[in-house]
């Protein structure tokens, strides 16, 4: 269980040859993944490519938390699950694939819905945090209790045709609650449920997410702070925008911090993980 | 008094509060408040009193955008810029985006 | 086997229900994917995404060629492959990793090396296609039999940590050879085995050539002729580039076109499908 | 004579030939041959003279770029900006990219 620091297996240099002579990689980035842990919230549309690429590039262990079950209509985007899955657990049926793809990489399969009464106990075990999650109080907590645990967090979202990426929590860089101190009204936020998404934009999005906690285990991240933004069907697809540093003044994560322990994001955003429709949805 | 061509894009929802248009390129007075410089805070009641279709309480908050609303000028946090008190340039970009949260 | 061009099924309702209530998509856009059919040239990194998310997406047919065996070293990009399809072909197991995820698609595995005598057959089946191939001789063919067989082209390439995307033979875009009329020299080639690649790279521009296929079939693309330009190291990660129009000179595109038939293209380019080391690696 | 800024940028396997470096920002003259202004025929030998590394074939076919390397100014294929013929502006920003091939 513990894994070797030293030296990659003959296996290991056979499977990831491509990115053994790959400059700026090499072994030594290969080492750098074999022993870094990161941990997948969310085995949806963004969590599915995320973990099936960085299971198969190297990273020596993933987690996995997700406390819902593959249903048919998930099948459009969630592509690490599959119809024999049906019914069982989305945590579980990403474990499965993900075996099935790398049998070197270990996987930890969390059937939970994540809160503030385990969060702090789950993230602390990993190194890299990827928030693959689709509502707004999780995505508080998440920050929250990165901050905390002192983990860089690899945010990404996606709705409709357009996508969002960025990594909080690294470097100088601002946390959630630097660009958002307060959380959006209930009635501005809409969900894939409810305001659709095509399938491959989540798609686009969990593999930018790989790719940047991928950059940040062999510390290859020279970009300044930014959002990238994506939408299907704008030209250019993509623009990049610098962000503020972290905020001095942040209550979380600034120079005098009030917020020091985890809350009840649920009431402090107004709407929860499990609020599958909220009632007004204009945007 | 002369005037400034601004283009003005919206993205993550925040169309749909402006007739689901997603760029739109004005022009402004560069004094909205003589003798003062025409400044975000002034180009966002502007926007408000001239552009907004739908509920403006999902739009504005107070005398600035509502929260999850981040504003981008020329490409960058409009807090490197001086937020409300940035003065508008001439050929400005400005992007107004909402945070997205579906996965 | 005929596709039902009135309705969808029951089971698509349920299944695409977030495209469906998608503004710009919605029931239209779902119908136009189960009647559009698309060819993926390759089944390696860029065609694993891209068949993956076409295949969940709704695209009713899809074909899928590669002549080649699954090796351990592939699964560190060729996600729709797995360990225990070692050594079997890649486009049948490609079709299984498909029809396991949703058994609605109808999909063909052709287990062939593309060339100039079974080219013009396999496209004109189709009605876009995807080159997710890996050598530049397969690039002209696929480019000639597009322009020759009137098939939009979604071409995309990656190599370490860069990757590049285009669309060529499209509305009044150019066709390749209206960019590259002559190929570049066989020394200044480098492919993954030699160059290695970073495995989600690919995976990012393999959903990128999926998204741009789907925004084809939809009839959704109203962007300039582009080429996009990705760079895991650089910031921006993207620069979209405008391209020129088709040239009115092209020899096989142009008006006056003097490239009537497919060629021999190991030939014209000094290289071909089945070279896995150049001797010379500089580029 | 005055000088001209130029951002360079090479991708796709063309910094390879330069050192390795993707992005150089560059000051020539504004006229290389007086009296005419500097082209991009200019711009290309004095680069292969000035800046080149490696093997001057992999950059280089007569007097332009070889087969499969693509010249972008200011984001667009310069095709449409007269190729060759283009005279350089201060602040260009141009883009060399050699086309992949791998996948
Ligand atoms: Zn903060
Ligand atoms: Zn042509």
């Amino acid at each position: 269980d513990s894994p070797n620091l030293e030296d990659l297996t003959l296996a290991e240099y056979m499977r990831y040859g491509r990115q053994l002579i790959l400059p700026g990689f090499g072994k030594t980035g290969q080492l750098k993944l074999k022993n870094t842990s990161m941990l997948i919230v969310g085995a949806g549309g963004l969590g599915a490519p995320a973990a099936i690429y960085l299971a198969a590039t190297g990273v020596g262990k993933l987690g996995i938390i997700d406390h819902d079950t593959v249903e048919k209509s998930n099948l459009q985007r969630q592509i690490i699950h599959n119809e024999s899955r049906e019914g069982i657990s989305k945590a579980q049926s990403a474990k499965m694939t993900i075996e099935e793809l790398n049998s070197l990489c270990k996987c930890v399969a969390y059937e939970v819905l994540l809160d503030s009464s385990n969060a702090l106990e789950i993230v602390k075990k990993y190194d890299i945090v990827i928030d693959a999650t689709d509502n707004v109080a999780t995505r508080y907590l998440l920050n929250d209790v990165c901050v905390i645990a002192g983990k860089p967090l690899v945010s990404g979202s996606a709705l409709r045709m357009d996508g969002q990426l960025t990594v909080y929590n690294y470097k100088r860089g601002p946390c959630y609650r630097c660009l958002f101190p307060k959380p959006p009204p209930p009635e501005s936020i809409l969900n894939c449920a409810d305001g659709g998404v095509l399938g491959v934009v989540t798609g686009i999005i969990g593999c930018l997410q790989a790719l940047q906690a991928i950059k940040i285990a062999i510390e290859n991240d020279e970009s300044p702070n930014n959002l990238l933004i994506f939408s299907a069907t704008s030209y250019p697809l993509f623009r990049s925008m610098k962000l503020r540093s972290k905020k001095k003044d942040c209550g979380l994560c600034g120079e005098h911090p009030f917020i020091t322990e985890l809350q009840d994001y649920v009431q402090f955003c107004g709407s929860g993980a499990l609020d599958k429709s909220p009632s007004v949805k204009l945007l | 008094m002369s005037s400034l061509k601004v283009k003005l894009s919206f993205s993550g929802g925040v169309e749909l509060l402006f007739d689901n248009i997603k760029q739109k390129s004005i022009e402004i007075s560069s004094s909205i408040n003589p003798p003062n410089p025409t400044t975000m805070k002034d180009l966002i009641l502007w926007m408000k009193d001239n552009l907004l279709k739908e509920r403006p309480e999902l739009f504005m908050s107070g005398d600035t955008v509502r929260p999850g609303i981040l504003v981008l000028i020329n490409d960058s946090d409009w807090e490197l810029e001086g937020e409300l008190e940035y003065e508008i340039e001439d050929g400005d970009d400005i992007v107004f985006i909402s945070t997205l949260h579906g996965g």
